[in-house]
């Protein structure tokens, strides 16, 4: 099951959440798991929303790589560069296919933050290219006097600040869509906040805070509806869920391959072939280009054009693993569906048992199935670092503090929360370590 | 959990000196940026002695007791003692927990000791000390 | 001895080339030099100044990070995050203290592409910021019209194509220094080029074609008379030679971790703390901030500033392994000298053997002194991935191609040259090698 | 080393019909990103027929040689012979050692196929190919 309407998306009747032997057998595959921290305690790792932990496979994949083909790809007539170029290649288009798109879709950033600064900047360099009469710029980004740029109050400041110093180079208007008590986008401020000065709207799938799943199809069509393009930060989302982006009717993308298993140093930018070649090149230098003198270049198509100097090869080869091994864990390419299934499973539980907790308030949409793989909640009089901090003591990790999405927090008036958040191998008992884990948080600061 | 010592918790609890008070020579606004906790601190000087440290200190257990702590070690001493009180203090939380601290500069602060190996909440205990010492810097530039 | 003069490096007198038994020692610790390629050949890589291959240890430092302390860093308050900030921070410290500087003044980027373009970046949005009056902006970072940017002919696209772009961004003009016949910048095109109009000079340290080592401390000086700031591309300098990069008088300088034992996908920029603190942001979002509103945003002091993101910091590790690696290649951390005298002792002896065929014409200088580890050259009337085929055919692994200076090829007149890139592992029989791997190119070609 | 067949090298150093001729109908230039190397190339047609294609490629033996091949495969031959024999040229070229090619469509563009076990000169091959399509459809519009 894709996500690809505004509905939140019926529970997939096929896929059922792992069972604890699965679990088992899932978390046998990652070797950080079986370590003890802070005195002998078992690693309850809760923090997968930062960063998740990485299977075998993937560090094996990534050792493999070094020990037999390590090549600069792309710049090599070698058998290694060969195979380096091979590998590179195949892991383009093991990631593409993990989110329906077509190989040459998707471009190998260092991260989702690097993917979506790639997009405010095309906006800013056509606009300069357009006043300075320095290069072609397509209309979609050259920015006019007066024209906005629209964001959330929910975005991660990955997708919050690279929009605001877009504004800063350019001199356009950032405005954004409110976010209602339950946690969900205001889409009342819709119609207030779009209009034919709208150039792009970028929003989260899923938010790293609220865990809410916001409405993309219907954000989507209304930005193209105003003639903006879409932007979607996909981080929260293409870990968990299964995610088809083409289909849900964006024009770019941003994920990020730390969270989905893979290795740090490799995140991604998928785009609509046609709007990747409307786009600028961000940054520029060896292996982008098409052809370089003195007086000018000239660049490569897509997805070449916007990956300049030597790439994180290895990383994106561990990627590639860490897709296989993610789809590997349902039947039949079910993998996503299960983890889903099965994080929908962990996050019930937990909601369930704060629910219970008067002294608890958790923040964002009550039920699962609006919901991606994270909690954040407030203990009454307590600290989120205190609570994090007691947590931490019994070996449980949870994010705690803004989770980068400051005027989120201040939106519902605290200065931090306690965040939970899900990875294919987390149990049940750990949903229960944490609860009791509250208990003590209260106990230490009655 | 040697973190939050008895001592600490209370401190955090019944902070010594919180609230702003009038009048002040300086007042600044510290912020922690890894977790978006604030503080505004008020300094009242009488020559060269301290004689109020007023603050309102929105954050965590430890820095609200740090806080607390702060204004029982420098409040009606001199600028050059409240200077070397948070040069121990800050020896001591910095010292990954070598340094257990001299109860006789540090008083109640050495029961933030723990806090040193914390590296994360290092910043929480220094958050009012660093705001103490622009506020001392601000106080002696004449306007 | 670090290189901070203008004359050719003096050979230091006590550091040594390694012996056959060091280098079979040192190759031991490299498991791809052990594997065949083409049909059962050993592998003779020589293609080091692309990347570099990696040792036991990096790739060790690496997994084990991830096996043990694998966390999002600086996002953290539970014991893995603690450790991952911890192992991150020691490999800035490691990695800045192998350039002779202090830890705070050392970003990192996922290569040196990224650095280099974080740089061309400044000066644009300094620029943006100080028209539309929308942020601070230091006057040193600020083009006016009729303001010049120089390169030299000499440079990899790298340090050439994000300064094109800066141009087109900003309309000011690019300038340049050429080449003379045996390989050297012409420095008498310095008066010639350099003026008040000019706002940064970039060059490289070493040249990835030619092999020369440029006059730094000349051109920083003159860039610094002309109020210009001074960017070293330290790509091919770092990785092979002891460079104190502060000592250099130079203000910015990047580098790449993956030519010199590294991880792919973290890259280096070094820059003096009064130059890193009067550039803007260029990657924009978690982790470099100080406060968010939605109104606007301030941010992180250097080098946090520039490190927007879940950073790649098992790279990082991998690479603070790698710099010990390095280091310790040669007593009492002489490692970088030994590397250098090593280097240039196959370079002086490949010089030689070409110098004895008539049909083989060398580009660069013609002394090893006044060279880095790369020598490139031609071979008459066969084309460079011609000559690369053969060799590779005989598993001599060298790069064919323009090798990402265009310009540079352009100026000798040639499309392509063959280039042999040493590292620390390379052999004096690995020289002869490819000498003979010449003569068998001559013989399918004649 | 199969990739240097007699055949190849024969035509790369004797290539056939080497040289920018007049008159032409459509004129192109091409360049492989990874290496520099040019070809410009010239298409002479006399209604569907080939009637010349003359060029200039610098390149390397397999480019040099792949253009002597396209000179002698498709000039005298209709338009749809010719992008017949360049689908056929490219699907061996692209096959990684699957597709040896058929002697009856390629000639000696066979001795090519040796190209396609080694993926970074499959580009080296395809470029007058690709220059020669380019320069069909640029013909084929009507100025
Ligand atoms: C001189 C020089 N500058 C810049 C670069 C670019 O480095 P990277 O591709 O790692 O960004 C290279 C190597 O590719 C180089 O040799
Ligand atoms: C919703 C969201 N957007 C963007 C990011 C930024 O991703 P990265 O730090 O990998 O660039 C994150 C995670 O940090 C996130 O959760
Ligand atoms: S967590 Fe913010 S000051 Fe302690
Ligand atoms: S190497 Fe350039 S065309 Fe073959």
């Amino acid at each position: 099951m894709t996500l690809s309407s505004t509905s939140a998306p019926a529970a997939d009747t096929a896929a059922e959440p792992f069972t604890d032997a699965e679990v088992a057998a899932i978390r046998a595959d990652f070797p950080i798991l079986a370590r003890t921290v802070r005195d002998g305690r078992p690693l309850v790792y809760l923090d997968s929303g930062a960063t998740s932990q990485k299977p075998r496979a993937v560090l094996d994949a990534e050792r493999d790589f070094y020990e037999r083909h390590n090549a600069a790809v792309h710049r090599g007539a070698h058998q290694l560069a060969e195979e380096a170029t091979d590998a590179y290649e195949a892991a383009r288009a093991a990631v593409a296919g993990f989110v329906g798109a077509p190989a040459d879709e998707v471009v190998f950033t260092k991260n989702a933050t690097e993917s979506l600064n790639l997009v405010a900047h095309a906006f800013s360099s056509a606009t300069a290219y357009r006043a300075l009469g320095t290069a072609e710029a397509d209309d979609r980004f050259v920015l006019r006097p007066g024209d906005e740029v629209v964001v959330t109050e929910m975005e991660h400041h990955a997708n919050l600040v690279p929009w605001q110093e877009l504004c800063r180079r350019t001199g356009a208007t950032l405005r954004w869509l409110g976010v209602t008590d339950d946690g969900h986008l205001d889409l009342a401020d819709l119609d207030r906040v779009l209009s034919p000065r709208t150039r792009v709207l970028a929003t989260t799938h899923v938010s790293n805070v609220l865990g809410t799943i916001t409405p993309v199809a219907e954000l989507a069509a209304a930005a193209h509806r105003v003639g903006a393009l879409f932007v979607l930060d996909a981080c929260q989302s293409v870990p968990h869920l299964p995610v088809d982006l083409p289909g849900l009717g964006v024009d770019l993308a941003a994920f990020s391959g730390h969270k989905m298993l893979g290795p740090s140093g490799v995140g991604l930018l998928w785009g609509r072939a046609e709007v990747l070649d409307a786009m600028p090149p961000f940054l520029t230098g060896g292996s982008m280009i098409e052809t370089v003198r003195m007086e000018g270049s000239t660049y490569a198509p897509a997805p070449q054009k916007f990956e300049a100097g030597v790439p994180m090869a290895a990383q994106a080869v561990g990627l590639h693993a860490a897709v296989d091994h993610l789809t590997a864990l349902g039947a039949d390419g079910t993998g996503m569906a299960r983890v889903e299934a099965h994080e929908r499973r962990l996050v019930g539980r937990l909601l369930d048992a704060l629910g219970e907790l008067p002294w608890v308030r958790v923040l964002g949409p009550a039920g699962t199935a609006e919901r991606g793989a994270v909690v954040s909640f407030v203990v009454d009089d307590v600290h989120a670092h205190d609570v994090g901090q007691v947590l931490d003591d019994d070996g449980i990790a949870v994010r705690v503090g803004h989770h980068c999405a400051w005027p989120l927090h201040r939106r519902f008036g605290v200065a931090a929360t306690t965040r939970v958040s899900f990875g294919p191998y987390n149990t049940v008992g750990e949903v229960d370590a944490v609860v009791a884990g509250l208990h003590r948080v209260r106990e230490v600061f009655a | 959990m040697d973190l939050y010592a008895e001592l600490i918790l209370e401190h955090s609890k019944r902070p010594h000196g919180a609230g702003l008070r009038d009048p002040f020579d300086a007042e600044v606004h510290h912020v922690n940026p890894t977790c978006g906790d604030e503080v505004t601190l008020r300094l009242d000087l009488d020559g060269d002695t301290v004689r109020d440290v007023s603050y309102d200190a929105l954050g965590c257990s430890i820095s609200r007791a740090s806080a607390s702590v702060l204004h029982e070690l420098v409040v009606g001493r001199s600028v050059a003692d409240g200077l070397a009180v948070h040069t121990a203090m800050r020896a001591m939380l910095t010292s990954r927990g070598t340094d257990p601290g001299d109860e006789d500069v540090l008083g109640d602060g050495v029961a933030l000791a723990g806090v040193s190996r914390y590296p994360a909440r290092v910043k929480c205990a220094l958050l009012s000390w660093m705001a103490f010492t622009d506020a001392l810097g601000r106080a002696s530039v004449p306007a």
